[in-house]
């Protein structure tokens, strides 16, 4: 199988039609290379996104349990009247 | 057990976490083929087959123009078929699979569309010419169109799906009246001048490239066609089990990999 | 109307998801003639949706419908022919008479000529009204229209969807006297509303707690 | 209690005249815009008439066509909105009947007054003599096509708020055979060929689109109703 074209310039000028023969060319590798490299960053995308969410809905559930004793400290501490905050709550506030 | 119970594997292959896990596998392989196939081709093309007697040299353009018209046909007869079988069955992997076919389709038409308009300007002297080939090819992309805006336009994903899978069916049954009615449309006011894709007249040299372009093509689509439906996948099954765990894991991976790169 | 055997209508775990979101699942239920269902749930617990399922509109995901004891899939045409929905939207073309819209839901519903369509719009009290545009009426009087299809209609099987919006206290005790002789012929009604009804023996069910109990 | 089956069609077909009637001055709009459009031609190319008449037939042809899609939005979105469609949907007879009986009417008071109108047309736009009946002939074959072939696009739009523009979108590349052959018919003539043959394959489409088109919107009304 030999080259058709003499030398490297032939191959590019390709007797005047190089320039669409380049430019057709060009515009479908880049079309298919995007076709090919996009799903794969959106892939990635995707996996840190439902990672962050569940992580938030963690976060979420980990809140709601600690209001939940807080609520149950909170009553009986005004059960039993006592005067000082009771130290969960203390650390509530720096968080 | 009634009949449908041993079509098991025909279901288990619905299932959208047997296709991802699986097609996890495949996915390195099939890029590495798809490759070399298309870079055989294209060298090939480009610069070892002989140029045409007429046309001279931009006739290369048919490695890529022919496939990208192959695979904007047949990927719409994918795309409707995906649809019907979501439609009959009541698959949701079919309707993802129609779903990410349809820009995939959409993106190779208006390749086969650019790349046979920069085809016409040696040839017939301007960018745009209504020939039947490439009138057929500009009104699949408005069929391709159609079918992605009615995808996004609805709010509940069941009826996006289901409307897309009825439109892709209206479609396949007018893409051949459609292209009949543009090759005798067109004959009508032109007299038969060359046709673009002249393949069979073609000498072996020439017609041994193209074949491997066209198989590159069918590699590359089945491969992109793959990864958007994974996506799909993630996307409609995000708050699934197995994809937060897969997520977790995935990010787990990737930590350690970060901290390895730091060290 | 003949009470036939088996139940005239029966839910067997009726499932519905929208989006891979299950809106309920697990309902199971049998209605037979001469019972009043009324379906509760707090809003968006998918009254309306049970009903539209009911009527052959929506497919279930899960579950089955039998009517007199087979898949309404079936045996469509005795099942939509025997019964009779009326949603949120009264379903009156506005350009018309109550008259004209009348007739036409005879005319596309197969059985239904017990009374004709002035006896009924008068018995709904439209009597003076029957032929002027539908534009020109309040909404309580269209439900009144879509009400006098009940009166008109031989369907046995009645699905009302919170029948009892925007019309007066006159217009209540009209069709709570309505259902009350319905279902004293054989025929069934499910509706569904947040007011109590003024009737002996309604059978309640709650969507979310699938729980059933008896007034 | 006999079984009404054809009771379907004729129903909505009647309540649809009956509507169209009362609101005479709507079923006059398409009609309107067909002449309003048609006089943009002169303007746009030239008020000379032997330009015009080669361009007449194809331009009467697109005016049509674009007066069709204008109107067929409108065939299920007054039902959807006022529930009517959620009673069509779950009416004893089968749905593709009803179906036909709406498109029908809404090709009687459409697509037949643009049918009668276009001679009107052929005179503004300098139409050779030769062209007038078979524009008529096309034009009454051809706008039952597009109201059959608008209204799946119209089902499938229907719960959408702006559909109007998406319809559009769906229902043009469905369109392009007709009009091929529909203009075809109108231009053999013309020429002095015999301009049936293009007539009859627009009526095999016709014949298809009747058969085929009435499925279509009924999968696609069903499939919509959950939106």
């Amino acid at each position: 199988m030999t080259m058709y074209f003499a030398n490297f310039d032939q191959l590019i000028a390709m007797g005047g039609h190089g320039v669409y023969v380049w430019s057709a060319f060009a515009v479908t590798v880049a079309a298919m290379l995007w076709l090919a490299v996009a799903p794969v960053i959106k892939h990635r995308a995707l996996l840190n996104d439902i990672q962050r969410d569940s992580q938030r809905n963690r976060q979420r559930q980990r809140d709601s349990q600690r209001q939940d004793q807080n609520q149950q400290a909170g009553q009986s501490a005004a059960v039993s009247n006592a005067t000082t905050d009771s130290p969960s709550n203390q650390s509530e506030e720096d968080f | 057990m009634n009949l449908f119970s041993d079509w098991t594997w025909f279901h288990r292959l619905g299932s959208p976490r047997w296709f991802y896990q699986n097609s996890g596998r495949w996915l390195p392989w099939l890029s590495v083929v798809t490759l070399v196939v298309l870079a055989t081709g294209l060298v090939w093309g480009l610069a070892f087959a002989p140029a045409d007697a007429k046309q001279g040299n931009s006739f290369r353009i048919i490695y890529i123009h022919v496939p990208a018209s192959f695979l904007a046909l047949a990927g719409y007869y994918i795309m409707a078929i995906a649809g019907a079988v979501g439609l009959i069955w009541k698959m949701k992997l079919s309707y993802m699979v129609m779903k990410s076919a349809a820009p995939i389709g959409a993106v190779l038409t208006f390749i086969a569309l650019f790349t046979g308009a920069v085809w016409g300007k040696p040839t017939w002297g301007t960018y745009w010419v209504w020939d039947a080939r490439i009138t057929s090819m500009l009104i699949l992309l408005f069929l391709y169109a159609g079918v992605m805006a009615l995808q996004y336009a609805y709010h509940s994903v069941d009826a996006a799906s289901k409307a897309g899978a009825i439109l892709a069916l209206v479609g396949t049954v007018n893409i051949p009246i459609i292209y009949k009615s543009v090759d005798w449309w067109y004959t009508l006011h032109q007299p038969a001048t060359i046709k673009l894709t002249s393949a069979p007249s073609m000498h072996p040299d020439m017609f041994q490239p193209l074949l491997v372009m066209i198989a590159g093509f069918y590699l590359f689509y089945a491969l992109v066609l793959i990864l958007q439906t994974r996506n799909e996948i993630l996307r409609r099954e995000r708050n699934t089990s197995w994809v937060r765990e897969l997520a977790a894991a995935k990010m787990t991976t990737n930590t350690i990999a970060n901290e390895a790169k730091s060290e | 109307m003949s009470l036939s055997s088996s139940s005239l209508l029966s839910i067997e775990n009726l499932a519905f998801e929208r989006d891979d979101s299950r809106l309920f699942d697990g309902i199971n239920l049998t209605v037979n003639g001469g019972d009043i269902l009324q379906i509760e749930g707090a809003n968006g617990s998918g009254k309306t949706t049970l009903l539209r399922l009911l009527t052959g509109a929506l497919q279930p995901s899960a579950g089955r419908i039998n009517y007199q004891g087979q898949p309404i899939s079936e045996n469509r045409y005795d099942y939509l022919a025997d019964m009779l929905y009326i949603g949120h939207q009264p379903a009156v073309k506005l350009n018309l008479t109550a008259e004209e819209n009348l007739r036409w839901m005879v005319a596309s519903a197969a059985k239904s000529n017990r009374v004709a369509v002035a006896d009924a719009l008068a018995e709904v009290g439209l009597a003076g009204y029957s032929d002027i545009p539908c534009y020109t009426l309040s909404a309580g009087q269209h439900r009144r229209v879509a009400l006098a299809r009940l009166l008109i209609s031989e369907a046995r099987l009645w699905y009302l969807d919170e029948p009892f919006t925007a019309i007066d206290k006159q217009g209540v005790s009209l069709l709570q006297s309505c259902l009350q002789h319905h279902v004293a012929q054989g025929g069934l009604v499910v509706l569904s509303t947040h007011q109590d009804l003024a009737l002996n023996n309604v059978r309640k069910y709650n969507l979310l707690s699938r729980a059933e109990y008896l007034v | 209690m006999a079984r009404q089956m054809d009771s379907g069609f004729l129903a909505w077909l009647r309540r649809d005249l009956l509507l169209a009637w009362r609101r005479r001055g709507e079923v006059a709009s398409p009609v309107l815009f067909f002449i309003m459009v048609s006089t943009l031609i002169p303007l746009g190319l030239t008020p000379e008439s032997t330009r015009l008449a080669e361009v007449a037939a194809g331009m009467v042809w697109v005016m049509a066509l674009l007066a069709t899609l204008l109107s067929v939005d409108g065939l299920f979105a007054s039902d959807y909105q006022d529930g009517s469609l959620e009673q069509m949907l779950i009416t004893p007879q089968l749905l593709p009947l009803p179906v036909l009986g709406k498109i029908t009417a809404h090709w009687l008071t459409t697509g037949l007054p643009l049918t009668l109108v276009s001679p009107l047309l052929g005179l503004m736009l300098s139409l050779p003599a030769a062209g007038f009946i078979p524009l008529l002939w096309s034009l009454a074959l051809g706008t039952a096509c597009l109201s059959l072939i608008g209204a799946v696009g119209a089902a499938l739009t229907v719960s959408l708020r702006k559909g109007g523009l998406l319809l559009t979108l769906l229902v043009m590349p469905l369109y392009m055979p007709v009009i091929i052959f529909g203009s075809a018919s109108v231009s053999y003539a013309i020429d002095g060929i015999n301009w049936l043959p293009p007539l009859a394959v627009l009526g095999a489409l016709c014949a298809a689109a009747v058969a085929l088109c009435p499925l279509a919107v009924a999968g696609a009304l069903r499939a919509t109703a959950s939106n």
